[in-house]
């Protein structure tokens, strides 16, 4: 059996999440998506359009720093990540801060766009590699951006899975509620409940998250890691070796 | 308007004023920003479009802004803007909540002289409870349809940092859009540049689409590498070392001062 | 997403949808035009951003539109459109009444994702009787303020014409933004060019400041001189001698008839 | 005393209604406007800025069509020039037509940017040649923007004067009226009497209207008309000979 790191098992996770998709746009300081998204381009041979928003190179934008947004309120972005300083239950974000408002314990630096994406994107990938219970709380001290809406109110996109170091959650829009998908090779159901801060559904079976096959791996250390080197070249080295490729 | 130092093209960037400044990777004026450090200035209503990193870090290092507007402030792989961070926990600066795509809509209702602008989303975000001066109105097109207003943002004055200017005033912007949107929406404009060219950058056409025209702009001024230690979109990178350098000085009060000395208040050597 | 012809480039543009074309001097696709009235395309929703000249008169004439919404159609130095005239007077087009930047207004709601953009002016004019889906709101920012509100105008096709694309699709409109904002309010995004080049428009930085990236637009096709009898920018003159002519032959059904017989149905020899 | 042409007394006039201004636009199929404008700019030292949309070389805007009404919005245009397939008494605008809305009898172009800039323009300068019962009416069949409105609407612009091939009439805001302020060589005030629809005020003595200087025609004649000759060359041969020269 080959064996993988585990970013290379995120990678494969997110790419799968990805899916079939027109446009896939990644935020700033984000290589995990960044690079799943240019694995799933590469193995849907061209598709999806990938707008790496930290690369000049894969960014196509040319309206201005609102372009991303305009293209996604008109429901040309298929799929975005966002995270959060704190997550909880019902998929709300916190990437403002906890405690009194004006003088906040823990300041996070802010809710970007999220309070706008969060809404429009058909799929929002939270992706947060630390699962702790200081990361996965019950409710968030600062709602940046809710994971669900009233029936009235205009929302086409929000979560559809949120994925850590530990394992996978999908989300259910009508139950409001994470739901384990599979826990990652070396870690147990336990590991997770320990580690999570809010309670979440799971089957009797919670299957193990399914390894990269060897031509995922080939593609993504051959293909991908190259392209990854000009816009994240510390981790396109240090997961792949410094040549970009392992 | 051609100014011979930047000194005197911040001139209009006065005490208590509302500036605008663009996000990090649009071209943050730094050298502009150490000039107006090193002037003083004082009780600023700082609005960055939409993000911030050195800039808006330093500025409120300085104790040179009393209110912010903006979607975040962070150092991005450097961590945490250190002096926003501190001045938020210590209650020293009045933060106005926003997220990017309202500030850009706020800068258009300016640009087209309406009082303001809709934007989908936002509501359920404890954004709207910081911001008792954006609306949420039933849309008038539909039934039980809730939908945000943001009052148009008027910076009186917009600084920025491009490429090139030409003579007549004329900028070279290129693909920064938004830096258009916040000289149309400001009252004033202040620019600095890497460099002056003869001719007219209107005169021809492919550089043309990428123009400012020179009526909206106040002053400018030519400051080489102005964006130092941050970089010009396509023009020269951002200085990572020195970047590593500030977010560990910055940390602390005293390695901020430390800072401050070394590369604002001691002008800088080219 | 490249065609072979302009034939194959326009199938999106089905009986019946609302199409977008722009205002006569920002590069008027007229061969896709007369390629649609050989065709023999009909029940037209057609909204000229913010005005038109031949194009829309063409179209009309030719008995391919059945909802017009414009600013003005007109032939400029040449006097009235002549078969916009008539078929005004005799009432064989709805007509959907404007004034420029609310249509400008109404397509930058469609490209922010938005129900509707608010304008100044307007009311008071009667245009507003005309239009009883254009809104006036007491503004909430402020007291006894009447403000329109337009809703988002979102066409089904945008056909434009461009100086060049290249093979991914990305098109260099250059200084003519509205045409950019054309294809973010469409669902879909129809494009002659006057040639493809090699390479990607977007690695150079010069030109990426006047491109409409390739993600926006669903089909191409080479068209030279495609805007012929009239100009594109910076490119070539409108050819004043033919559209004199125009004017001349379209002041009657008859000459109108022969115009059309002569210019669009018999494809001209480039 | 130098001989000048009717065209060259209405572009003096015109250029003395400009006055001081940062940035005088001018719309499409408007050569005494244009001429006008390019007159104050060369008599003001480079002041004021220029925007003539129908040429390329005089044209400054890049954000497209709307940047015109954009910076006319944010109030950076000082001074537009409007017509009127027929103008009344109080100063609205018709550009539509005349007669049934769904069959009219009169068919003009439409309303352009008329019921935005008319409302956001500190300076609307009124032009129309034809001076006649037919163009200038008691009141207009469509109003595409009106010459006043209620105080409670936002409105910092509206029509300052209404200039003819007869006389110039100046607007009374408060009156809602036209005021004759002077008649033109070879014009009687019964000529404009007889050939004007609409009542309009005027004081005991109404002046002629003053000829241009000769240091005016020449600024016209050797600076102005060569300029003026790029945008429109037919009227710039016509008025000051095939060379661009009187």
């Amino acid at each position: 059996m080959t064996t993988f790191r585990i970013e290379e098992l995120l990678v494969d996770v997110v790419a799968r999440l990805i899916g079939d998709a027109r446009h896939v746009a990644v935020g700033n300081a984000s290589p995990i998506p960044a690079t799943a998204a240019l694995l799933a381009r590469a193995q849907g041979g061209g598709r999806p359009y990938v707008s790496l928003l930290q690369s000049r190179k894969h960014n196509f934008f040319t309206d201005g720093g609102r372009e991303l947004f305009d293209c996604a309120g008109q429901g040309r972005i298929d799929v975005f990540f966002l995270s959060g300083g704190e997550i909880d239950g019902e998929g709300n974000i916190n990437l403002v801060g906890i405690g009194d408002r004006d003088r906040p314990s823990v300041r996070f630096p802010g809710s970007f766009g999220s309070a706008h994406l969060y809404y429009v994107v058909p799929k929002v990938i939270l992706f947060r590699t630390e699962h702790s219970r200081r990361t996965l709380v019950p409710r968030v001290g600062f709602v940046s951006a809710p994971g669900t809406s009233p029936d009235n109110l205009y929302r086409p996109g929000g979560p559809i899975a949120l994925v850590t170091n530990r394992c996978v959650f999908g989300f259910d829009k009508t139950r409001r509620r994470f739901r384990l998908d599979s826990v990652h090779p070396g870690q147990t159901i336990d590991d997770v409940i320990e580690n999570t801060g809010f309670d979440f559904d799971r089957g009797g079976i919670v299957p193990q998250t399914a390894p990269p096959s060897p031509g995922t791996l080939r593609t993504l250390r051959e293909t991908v890691a190259p392209e990854l080197a000009e816009v994240y070249p510390q981790f396109a080295a240090a997961v792949f070796g410094p040549t970009g490729r392992a | 308007m051609i100014c011979a130092t930047v000194d005197e093209a911040i001139e209009p960037i006065a005490d208590g004023i509302m500036l605008a400044v663009p996000r990090e990777v649009a071209g943050a004026p730094m050298e502009a920003t150490r000039a107006l450090i090193r002037r003083g200035v004082k009780r600023l209503h700082l609005v960055a479009l939409p993000t911030s990193s050195l800039q808006a870090d330093l500025l409120i290092g300085a104790g040179a802004v009393e209110t912010l507007e903006t979607s975040a402030v962070s150092l991005g792989e450097f961590g945490p803007a250190p002096r926003f961070t501190a001045a938020m926990r210590a209650g020293a600066i009045r933060m106005l909540e926003a997220t990017c795509p309202a500030l850009h809509a706020a800068f258009q209702a300016a640009e087209k002289g309406v009082p303001f602008m809709p934007l989908r989303g936002i509501i359920g975000s404890d954004i709207l409870k910081c911001r008792p001066d954006w609306r949420v109105i039933d849309n008038p097109f539909a039934a039980d349809d809730p939908i945000v207003l943001l009052p148009a943002i008027k910076p009186d004055v917009a600084l920025i940092h491009a490429p090139l200017a030409d003579r007549d005033g004329n900028v070279w912007i290129g693909r920064e859009r938004e830096l258009a949107t916040m000289a149309h929406a400001a009252a004033k404009t202040v620019v600095t540049v890497e460099r002056l060219v003869n001719g007219n950058l209107l005169a021809n056409p492919v550089l043309a689409a990428g123009v400012l025209p020179g009526f909206y702009v106040e002053t400018i001024a030519v400051a080489a590498n102005g964006c130092w230690p941050l970089g010009v979109p396509d023009t020269y990178p951002a200085d990572l070392e020195h970047l590593a350098e500030y977010a560990r000085l910055a940390a602390t009060e005293d390695g901020f001062a430390k800072y401050l000395d070394e590369h604002v208040h001691a002008k800088r050597a080219a």
